[in-house]
C-alpha cells in the first residue's frame, strides 16, 4: 500500500521551546520531512557585551531553566580560564556534586514527564497520576533529591545563587550532606525499579549512522572540562572548540547548527555513553546491560535509556563526592580571582551534551565578546536528518499517519531538545 | 571542691503555665445571615458553649475579633444590646479580603470570637442627660449598641437624637428599625449626600442636621447636660467636633469611637497604637480630651 | 470533572488554567513541577488544560492564563492578543513577562541592528525590543521573580482559587533578609538592591550570600535615591550597582538615569 | 544579691553542667570585608565556639523569644466546622549565656508590655518562663548608648551575670536555680581585694563611653518637635525597609497572616514580626494610610519609644544597644536624630 500522509505539528509539546515537524508524503514519496526551529532569539551573546565578568555566569544562568546550573558552571569556567584561575579541590567536587544533580534532576524530568507517557500511551504525566501513581512517587521522590541536593549545594535549584567566579559563596552543611548521601542511597532502588519498568517498552527498531560527539573521559566519565573527542576519531582541546562547531545557519532554524566530519552529529547522554561506555561505574554497567544498550548504538531512542543509566551513574558517583567532602574539614569556600585579558573557553557536559562558553575580557574583565554554543544547537542538524530518515522508514514500513506523527515527535523528544537555550 | 560535672538541668523559674486568655477565642455559629444593602451584611452569632455564651458579656462601643480561619481575623463593633450577651449581632461591610470571603459565608459555619475588648460609650454616666448619636455611614454600626441600651432604659435619659448621615439612601442601614426607635421618643433625623428617586428625606452634610440642632438647643442644657457620641470617618470627626465644642459641649462628654487595623485586640502587636495609647485597650471609645493628646488621631 | 470543594460551605471552583511561554528560559514553569512534594496537590487545585512544556492535549478554553515571558518577536504579540482574549484572567508569570526580565538586557545598547549583527552576523533575524507583557494587554495580576518562588505561586494560586486577595508585600528584602539574619551584603563589600526590591522571596538570594538583584522589582515607594548616595558613600562601584539595576527590567527608568550618568562622567 | 569569684577556667565546667540543655551564646558568623569579625546568637554545640569577649552581636537574640515568623495557630478544617491547635512552645529550657546588659534589660522591658495583663502574650510569655540567662560584662563601642539609657547595667533579669576580673570570674547570682547549679563549681567568696577590682573594671568600663543621648525632657521635646522639619530630612533618607525593627531587642510590633493548605483542610495563623517604618503599617480598610509618608513612620519609631512607652512605663523603649543604627545603610542611628531634633537640623553625612 502506497501511504500519504500530512504531519504538521506546530510548536511540538512536551519538549523545552518552540519547534514544528512537517511531513508530507504522497504515494510512497516523501515530499517534505522536516524539523523546524522556531524560537525566538534573547541574544544572550549581545547582552554580555560591556558587562564585568562576574555577570556572566549570572546572566548565562537564564539562558535555560532546565540546565541553568550547567550554563553558571560553564560560565565561570570559562572566566577561571580566561583568567588562568584553577579553583580547589573542594570547589571542583562541589561543582561536580551540583552538576551531577542537575543532570539527574533533567534526565528524571525527561525520562519521566516528557518521554514515558507515549510508551504509556497517554498525553502527559497527569493521567499517569491515576493510573500509575507507584511511577510517579518514584519519580517525584527521584527530582524532589536532586533538586534539594541542588539547593542546599548551589542555593538554588534553578538560577543557581552560591556558584560564584572562584569557588561557591558558602559552602554546605555537612549534616545535610550525610542526610544526603542517605537519600541518595535510597534513590539507586528507585532507579532500578525505572529500570524495569522501562525494560518493558518496545523502543523502535530505527536506526541513522551518525557521528557521536561528547567529551573524552580520563580515568572518569566526563562531565567537566576537557578534551572533545568524536566516534569518527576527531580530538580536539577545549579551546579549539570552535573547529567543532562550525556554526552556521540555515532556512529551518532560528538556531544555529553545527558539523564536524559529516553533515550532523550527536550529543548527548547517548553520544557520552558511545563515547565513554569504560567508565561506567558497576551499577551503571548493570543497568546498560539489562536495558540492551551497548556502544555503539545509532539508535536515536536509545537516548533516553542512555539518560536512565547516566542516572544510576551521577548517583554513584555523588556518594562518592559526599564521602570526599565529609571526610576532610570545610576550607575557604570562595578564593580571590584575579581580572586579565584574554580568552577563556568553558566546556561542560550539561545534560543534553556539550555545552561551551567562550568569552574574551578586556584588562578590567570586561566582557568584549560572547560566544556560547548550545549541545541542543548541535543536535538540530542530526534531528532533521533523523527526520527525513524516519519519513523513509516509516513509508517502507507502511506506517499510519497516527503512528508517523507519534514517532516523529517522540523521536524529537528522544533528545530532550532544550530548544530556547539552542536559540538563546 | 566541685561535686564534679554531672547534668543540670534548668527548671523553669516562673510556676504555672501561662493562662489561656490570651490567643483563645471562642467557636461561635452563624445563625442567621441578613444582607442590609449591596455591601452590609447583619450576621447573627453565636458562642457554641452555652456557659461561655452566658458569661460573656460586653458594654456598648466594645467589639471582638472574629476570626474565620485561614482567611482572615478582623476587629468589628457589636452592633447589638449588651442585655443579649454572647449571642451577638455584627454589622460588616465587605472591604477587603476576610470580610468579602465572611459575606459568602451561610449559616451554620463556625467561626472564631474573642473580646469583648476595648473601651466603651459610658452610658450609665449619661443618665438624666440629654444624648446627641451622630453616625456617618458605617459608623452607624457601633452606635447601634448604644442606641439598644438607652432604648432599654428609655425613660431614664432626656432628650435623645440620633442624627445620621450616609452617602445616599440605598446604603442606609437598619432603615427597617428606624421606625421603632422613634416610637421610643427619639428624635431620628436621617440625611444623605446625593438623593435618588423618592427620597423623600434631607440632601447634605450631618454638619446640617447638626447646626440646626444646636442653634435651637438652649445653650445652657448643651453645656451642662448633653453628650454626644460621634462615629464616622475622619472628615466627619473633624467638623462635627468642632462644632459641638463651638456649642459648648465640654470635651469630656464628647466621645468618638476611632478605628485602626487591628491584628490582636490585646494591646500586643503595636498596630493600632497612636502614641502610646493602643486603641484596642484605651479605645476604640475616647473621649475628646484624649483625642487631643493623641497626635495623627484623627 | 471532580467533586466539587467547599471552604466552610462556600463552593470553591476548580478553574481551568493554561501555561504559556513567550521569550524566556521556561524555568518559571518548571519551578512548577519543580515542586515535587505538593506538586500532586497543586494539580488538584486547579485542571490544567494547556501546558505544552507538560503536555499534548491543549485547549483554548481557559480561565486562567499564566504566561511566561517576554514579548520579542511580532507573532508573540498575536499570541498574546490570543491568550487575553480566551482567558478571564492573564497572570504575568516571572520577571521576563512583569518587566522583560534579563531579555530586555539587549534594549540598553538602543540599537537592535547591532545586536541582530553581533549574534547572527549578516543572517537576517526578526527581532524587536523585549517589552513586558503589559506592554501589549492589560495584565490582572503579576507574579514576580526570576525564577518565581513556587512557595509563593502554591500561595497565590490557593487565594486566587478560594477568591481570596492577592497582595504583594509592600516592604523591600531587607525585612527578610533581616529576619534570617544573614550577614548584610554590604558588610562584604557587595552592593545590594534588597533596600528597594519588592519583598516576597524570603531574601532567597542574600540567605546565600549572593546580592540582591533586584528580579521582584521595586517595592512600593523604594527609595533609589538612597541607595545610589549609600554606595557612593561606601565608595562602591556604581558601575556593578548599574549591573544590578538594569538586569531584569524592574528598575529600568533608575538604570537608564545612572547609565547616562556614568558615561557623562567617563 | 550574692557574689561569688571562680576561676577563668572554670567557665567551661559551667557550660559543661548545663549542656544538657539547649545552650545559645554569642558565635563568630563570618567577617565583614575589613576583616572584623561579626557576631550572633546561635546554638552552641562546642565550648570553643562560644565567643564571650564580642562586642555586639549583629542581630538580638529575638529569634529565641520573638521569632520572626511563628504559627500561632493551626485549624484542621471539615466541613462548616473546624478545630484550632495552638502551641505557645518554650518546650524546652534554653540557655541564654552571655548577653550584654543592654540585652538583658530589653528582656525586662518587653516582659513589661508583653506579659502585661489583661491579655499577655502566651507566645513570648511560654519561651520566657523556660529560660536561663547568664549575663557578661562588656566593652562599650562607639555606637553603644546605653549609659544614657540608663541599662548598663543589670539588676534583676538574669540568673546570673559574670564580671571577669583577670583570671577570676565576679559573679552576680540573682536566682536561686542559679544558686544551686554554681554549688557545682569551685567557688569562693570575694573578699575585699575582689570588690576593689570589681569597681575598678566598672570605672575603667564607664571611661569607654563615647556617646551621649541627652533625654532630659526628651518625651516633652519630642511632642513640642512633632512638626519639625527635621523629620523630613530623615525621612528623606529611611529606606522604609525595617532593618531597624528586625535587629532591634526591644521592638515588638507584629502583623498576622491566615493561609490556606493548598488541599484546604488545613489553615495556619502566622505571626510576622513588622516594623512601623514599613509602608502598610498604618493602613486601614478602604486603603487610608494614617501615615503614608516615611518621615511620618520614622517619627512614629522614636514616639513609641522615646515618648510613647515612657508615658506608659516611665522608662523608654530602647536600650542603647546601637544595633539600628550600625545596621542602617542609611546611617539613621538614635543618638544623631535625637540630638538633631534638639538642634533643629541634620548634621551632613
Ligand atoms: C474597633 C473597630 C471596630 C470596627 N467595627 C466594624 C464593624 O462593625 N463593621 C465593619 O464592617 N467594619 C468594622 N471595622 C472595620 C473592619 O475591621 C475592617 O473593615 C476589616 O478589618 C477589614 O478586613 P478585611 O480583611 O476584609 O480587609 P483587608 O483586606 O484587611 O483590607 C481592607 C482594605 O484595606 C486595603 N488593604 C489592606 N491590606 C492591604 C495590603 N496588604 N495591600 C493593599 N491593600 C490593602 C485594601 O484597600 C482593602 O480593600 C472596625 C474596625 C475597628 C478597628
Ligand atoms: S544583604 Fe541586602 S537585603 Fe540583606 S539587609 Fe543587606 S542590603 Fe538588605
Ligand atoms: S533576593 Fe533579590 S534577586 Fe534574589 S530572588 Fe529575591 S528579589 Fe530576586
Ligand atoms: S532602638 Fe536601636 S539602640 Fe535602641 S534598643 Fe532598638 S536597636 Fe538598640
Amino acid at each position: 500500500m502506497k501511504i500519504s500522509c500530512e504531519v504538521d505539528v506546530r510548536h511540538l509539546s512536551r519538549v523545552e521551546g518552540h519547534g514544528n515537524i512537517r511531513i508530507a508524503i504522497k504515494n510512497g514519496e516523501v515530499k517534505e520531512a522536516r524539523w523546524e526551529v522556531v524560537e525566538t532569539p534573547r541574544f544572550f551573546e549581545a547582552m554580555l557585551v560591556g558587562k564585568l565578568y562576574e555577570n556572566a555566569p549570572y546572566i548565562c544562568g537564564r539562558i535555560c531553566g532546565i540546565c541553568s546550573i550547567g550554563h553558571t558552571l560553564t560560565a565561570i569556567r570559562a572566566i577561571e580560564n580566561g583568567f588562568g584561575f584553577i579553583p580547589s579541590e573542594q570547589t571542583a567536587r562541589l561543582r561536580l556534586l551540583l552538576k551531577h544533580m542537575e543532570t539527574l534532576q533533567s534526565h528524571i524530568l525527561h525520562i519521566y514527564f516528557l518521554a514515558a507517557p507515549d510508551f504509556l500511551g497517554v498525553g502527559s504525566v497527569l493521567p499517569l497520576t491515576k493510573s500509575h501513581p507507584e511511577v510517579v512517587q518514584q519519580a517525584l521522590r527521584l527530582k524532589m533529591v536532586a533538586n534539594d541536593l541542588c539547593d542546599e549545594v548551589g542555593g538554588r535549584r534553578l538560577h543557581p545563587t552560591r556558584t560564584v567566579v572562584g569557588g561557591f559563596t558558602m559552602v554546605p552543611d555537612k549534616y545535610a550532606l550525610a542526610g544526603f548521601r542517605k537519600r541518595l542511597q535510597a534513590s539507586l532502588a528507585d532507579l532500578m525499579a525505572g529500570a524495569e519498568l522501562f525494560a518493558t517498552f518496545t523502543l523502535p527498531s530505527f536506526s541513522r549512522e551518525t557521528e557521536f560527539v561528547s567529551l573524552q573521559g580520563e580515568g572518569e566519565y566526563p562531565f567537566i572540562g576537557g578534551n572533545l573527542l568524536s566516534s569518527d576519531g576527531v580530538v580536539k582541546q577545549e579551546n579549539d572548540y570552535r573547529a567543532m562547531s562550525n556554526e552556521y545557519m540555515a532556512d529551518f532554524s532560528t538556531s544555529k547548527l553545527s558539523r564536524l566530519s559529516r553533515k550532523s552529529f550527536a550529543v548527548g547522554a547517548l553520544a557520552r555513553l558511545n563515547n565513554n561506555f569504560d567508565y561506567l561505574r558497576p551499577q551503571a554497567t548493570a543497568i546498560a546491560g539489562k536495558l540492551g544498550l551497548r556502544p555503539i548504538s545509532h539508535n536515536p531512542f536509545m537516548n533516553t535509556i542512555a539518560q536512565v543509566v547516566e542516572c544510576v551513574q551521577v548517583v554513584e558517583e555523588a556518594i562518592t563526592l559526599i564521602d570526599a567532602l565529609l571526610a576532610v574539614p570545610w576550607q575557604q569556600a570562595r578564593q580571590e580571582v584575579e581580572a586579565r585579558a584574554g580568552m577563556g573557553v568553558g566546556a561542560v557536559e550539561v545534560p543534553r551534551g556539550i555545552l561551551y562558553h567562550c568569552l574574551e575580557f578586556d584588562g578590567d574583565g570586561r566582557i568584549q565578546k560572547a560566544d556560547c554554543v548550545i549541545p541542543t544547537s548541535q543536535n538540530h542538524a542530526n534531528i532533521y536528518h533523523d527526520i527525513e530518515e524516519l519519513a523513509l522508514y516509516c513509508v517502507q514500513q507502511g506506517k499510519s499517519d497516527k503512528e508517523i506523527e507519534l514517532l516523529a515527535e517522540m523521536l524529537v523528544r528522544a533528545y530532550d531538545p532544550c530548544i530556547s537555550c539552542s536559540v538563546h | 571542691m566541685s561535686k564534679g560535672p554531672f547534668a543540670c538541668r534548668v527548671t523553669p523559674s516562673r510556676s504555672g503555665q501561662p493562662q489561656d486568655h490570651g490567643d483563645f477565642s471562642h467557636q461561635a455559629e452563624i445563625t442567621m445571615v441578613y444582607p442590609l444593602t449591596a455591601t452590609e451584611k447583619l450576621y447573627q452569632i453565636q458562642i457554641r458553649d452555652p456557659e461561655a455564651r452566658h458569661n460573656f458579656s460586653f458594654k456598648p462601643g466594645q467589639f471582638v475579633m472574629l476570626e474565620v480561619p485561614g482567611i482572615g481575623e478582623a476587629p468589628f463593633s457589636i452592633s447589638s444590646a449588651p442585655s443579649r450577651h454572647g449571642d451577638i449581632e455584627l454589622c460588616i461591610r465587605a472591604a477587603g479580603t476576610m470580610t468579602t470571603f465572611l459575606s459568602r459565608l451561610e449559616r451554620g459555619v463556625m467561626v472564631g470570637i474573642s473580646g469583648p475588648f476595648g473601651t466603651s460609650f459610658p452610658v450609665e454616666d449619661m443618665l438624666g442627660d440629654d444624648i446627641l448619636l451622630l453616625a456617618g455611614g458605617l459608623g452607624v454600626v457601633p452606635l447601634r449598641a448604644p442606641i439598644m441600651s438607652v432604648l432599654e432604659n428609655r425613660s431614664r435619659y432626656g432628650r435623645v437624637d440620633i442624627m445620621y448621615g450616609a452617602r445616599c439612601p440605598s446604603e442606609l442601614l437598619f432603615g427597617y428599625q428606624h421606625a421603632m426607635w422613634r416610637q421610643f421618643d427619639i428624635d431620628l433625623q436621617v440625611i444623605v449626600d446625593k438623593g435618588e428617586e423618592g427620597w423623600p428625606g434631607p440632601v447634605g452634610l450631618i454638619t446640617d442636621l447638626l447646626r440646626r440642632r444646636l442653634e435651637e438647643g438652649d445653650r445652657h442644657r448643651l453645656a451642662t447636660q448633653t453628650n454626644a457620641i460621634v462615629c464616622g470617618p475622619p472628615v466627619m470627626f473633624k467638623f462635627v467636633c468642632a462644632m459641638l465644642l463651638e456649642a459648648g459641649l465640654p470635651m469630656e462628654k464628647i466621645f468618638v469611637s476611632l478605628e485602626r487595623r487591628m491584628h490582636c485586640g490585646r494591646g500586643k502587636c503595636c498596630r493600632c497604637n497612636i502614641g502610646s495609647t493602643y486603641t484596642c485597650l484605651d479605645g476604640p471609645v475616647f473621649n475628646y480630651w484624649s483625642v487631643l493628646n493623641l497626635q495623627e488621631a484623627i | 470533572m471532580t467533586a466539587e470543594r467547599q471552604y466552610l460551605g462556600v463552593p470553591i471552583p476548580r478553574p481551568r488554567v493554561g501555561f504559556f511561554e513567550l521569550s524566556s528560559c521556561e524555568g518559571c514553569q518548571l519551578q512548577l513541577l519543580n515542586n515535587e512534594s505538593t506538586l500532586l496537590d497543586f494539580l488538584d487545585l486547579v485542571e490544567i488544560v494547556n501546558f505544552r512544556e507538560g503536555m499534548k492535549e491543549a485547549a483554548d478554553d481557559y480561565q486562567i492564563a499564566f504566561v511566561e515571558g517576554s514579548v520579542t518577536r511580532r507573532d508573540e504579540v498575536e499570541r498574546l492578543q490570543k491568550i487575553r482574549h480566551n482567558a478571564q484572567q492573564v497572570v504575568a508569570l516571572g520577571s521576563c513577562a512583569c518587566f522583560g526580565g534579563v531579555n530586555q538586557l539587549k534594549n540598553r545598547f538602543g540599537d537592535l541592528e547591532w545586536v541582530k549583527r553581533e549574534v547572527y552576523g549578516d543572517y537576517p533575524i526578526d527581532s524587536q525590543e523585549a517589552r513586558p507583557l503589559s506592554a501589549y494587554i492589560k495584565v490582572d495580576l503579576e507574579i514576580y521573580g526570576c525564577p518565581i518562588k513556587k512557595e509563593e505561586v502554591e500561595r497565590i494560586v490557593t487565594n486566587l482559587v478560594l477568591g481570596k486577595a492577592v497582595n504583594h508585600p509592600k516592604y523591600p528584602v531587607c525585612m527578610e533578609c533581616k529576619a534570617k539574619e544573614n550577614i548584610c551584603l554590604f558588610e562584604l563589600g557587595e552592593p545590594c538592591l534588597g533596600p528597594i526590591t519588592r519583598a516576597g522571596c524570603d531574601a532567597w538570594c542574600t540567605s546565600n550570600r549572593l546580592a540582591c538583584w533586584g528580579c521582584r522589582g521595586p517595592a512600593p515607594e523604594a527609595n533609589v535615591e538612597e541607595l545610589l548616595a549609600i554606595v557612593a558613600r561606601k565608595k562602591m562601584s556604581m558601575e556593578r550597582l548599574l549591573d544590578r539595576l538594569e538586569c531584569f527590567g524592574g528598575f529600568a527608568g533608575a538604570a537608564d538615569t545612572l547609565r547616562r550618568k556614568l558615561k557623562g562622567g567617563a | 544579691m550574692i557574689f561569688k569569684i571562680f576561676a577563668a577556667r572554670e567557665l567551661a565546667h559551667l557550660f559543661e553542667l548545663l549542656a544538657v540543655n539547649r545552650l545559645v551564646g554569642p558565635v563568630k558568623k563570618g567577617q565583614n570585608a575589613q576583616g572584623k569579625d561579626l557576631y550572633d546568637f546561635e546554638t552552641l554545640y562546642h565550648f570553643e565556639d562560644l565567643q564571650l569577649d564580642y562586642d555586639q552581636t549583629m542581630h538580638a537574640a529575638k529569634k529565641y523569644f520573638l521569632p520572626h515568623r511563628e504559627e500561632t495557630g493551626s485549624f484542621t478544617l471539615q466541613g462548616l466546622e473546624w478545630q484550632k491547635e495552638v502551641d505557645y512552645g518554650g518546650h524546652h529550657p534554653l540557655v541564654l549565656f552571655g548577653l550584654h546588659a543592654c540585652d538583658i534589660n530589653a528582656l525586662n522591658k518587653l516582659d513589661k508590655v508583653l506579659l502585661a495583663e489583661p491579655y499577655p502574650n502566651q507566645f513570648y510569655g511560654a519561651k520566657r518562663a523556660e529560660m536561663f540567662i547568664i549575663g557578661h560584662s562588656c566593652q562599650p563601642t562607639p555606637a553603644c548608648f546605653c549609659r544614657s539609657m540608663g541599662t548598663d547595667s543589670v539588676l534583676h533579669g538574669c540568673d546570673l551575670f559574670l564580671t571577669p576580673l583577670g583570671d577570676d570570674y565576679f559573679v552576680e547570682i540573682m536566682s536561686s536555680r542559679a544558686f544551686h547549679i554554681l554549688e557545682n563549681l569551685n567557688l569562693r567568696e570575694p573578699d575585699h581585694e575582689d570588690h576593689k577590682r570589681f569597681q575598678e573594671a566598672g570605672q575603667a568600663r564607664q571611661g569607654l563611653f563615647t556617646t551621649e543621648v541627652e533625654t532630659s525632657d526628651l518625651s516633652k521635646i519630642l511632642d513640642m518637635e512633632f512638626d519639625s522639619p527635621v523629620w523630613s530630612e530623615w525621612g528623606r533618607r529611611c529606606l522604609s525597609c525595617g532593618t531597624c525593627a528586625q535587629v532591634c531587642p526591644t521592638c515588638y510590633c507584629y502583623g498576622v497572616e491566615e493561609v490556606v493548605a493548598m488541599n484546604m483542610a488545613r489553615a495556619a495563623k502566622i505571626r510576622q514580626l513588622y516594623s512601623c517604618n514599613l509602608l502598610d503599617f498604618a493602613e486601614v480598610a478602604g486603603g487610608h494610610n494614617f501615615r503614608p509618608k516615611s518621615s511620618t513612620r520614622l517619627k512614629y519609631r522614636y514616639y513609641h519609644k522615646h515618648r510613647g512607652f515612657v508615658e506608659a512605663f516611665e522608662e523608654a523603649l530602647c536600650v542603647g544597644c546601637g544595633r539600628c543604627g550600625t545596621n542602617c545603610l542609611a546611617d539613621i542611628t538614635v543618638p544623631e536624630v535625637i540630638a538633631s531634633i534638639r538642634r533643629g537640623e541634620v548634621e551632613d553625612v
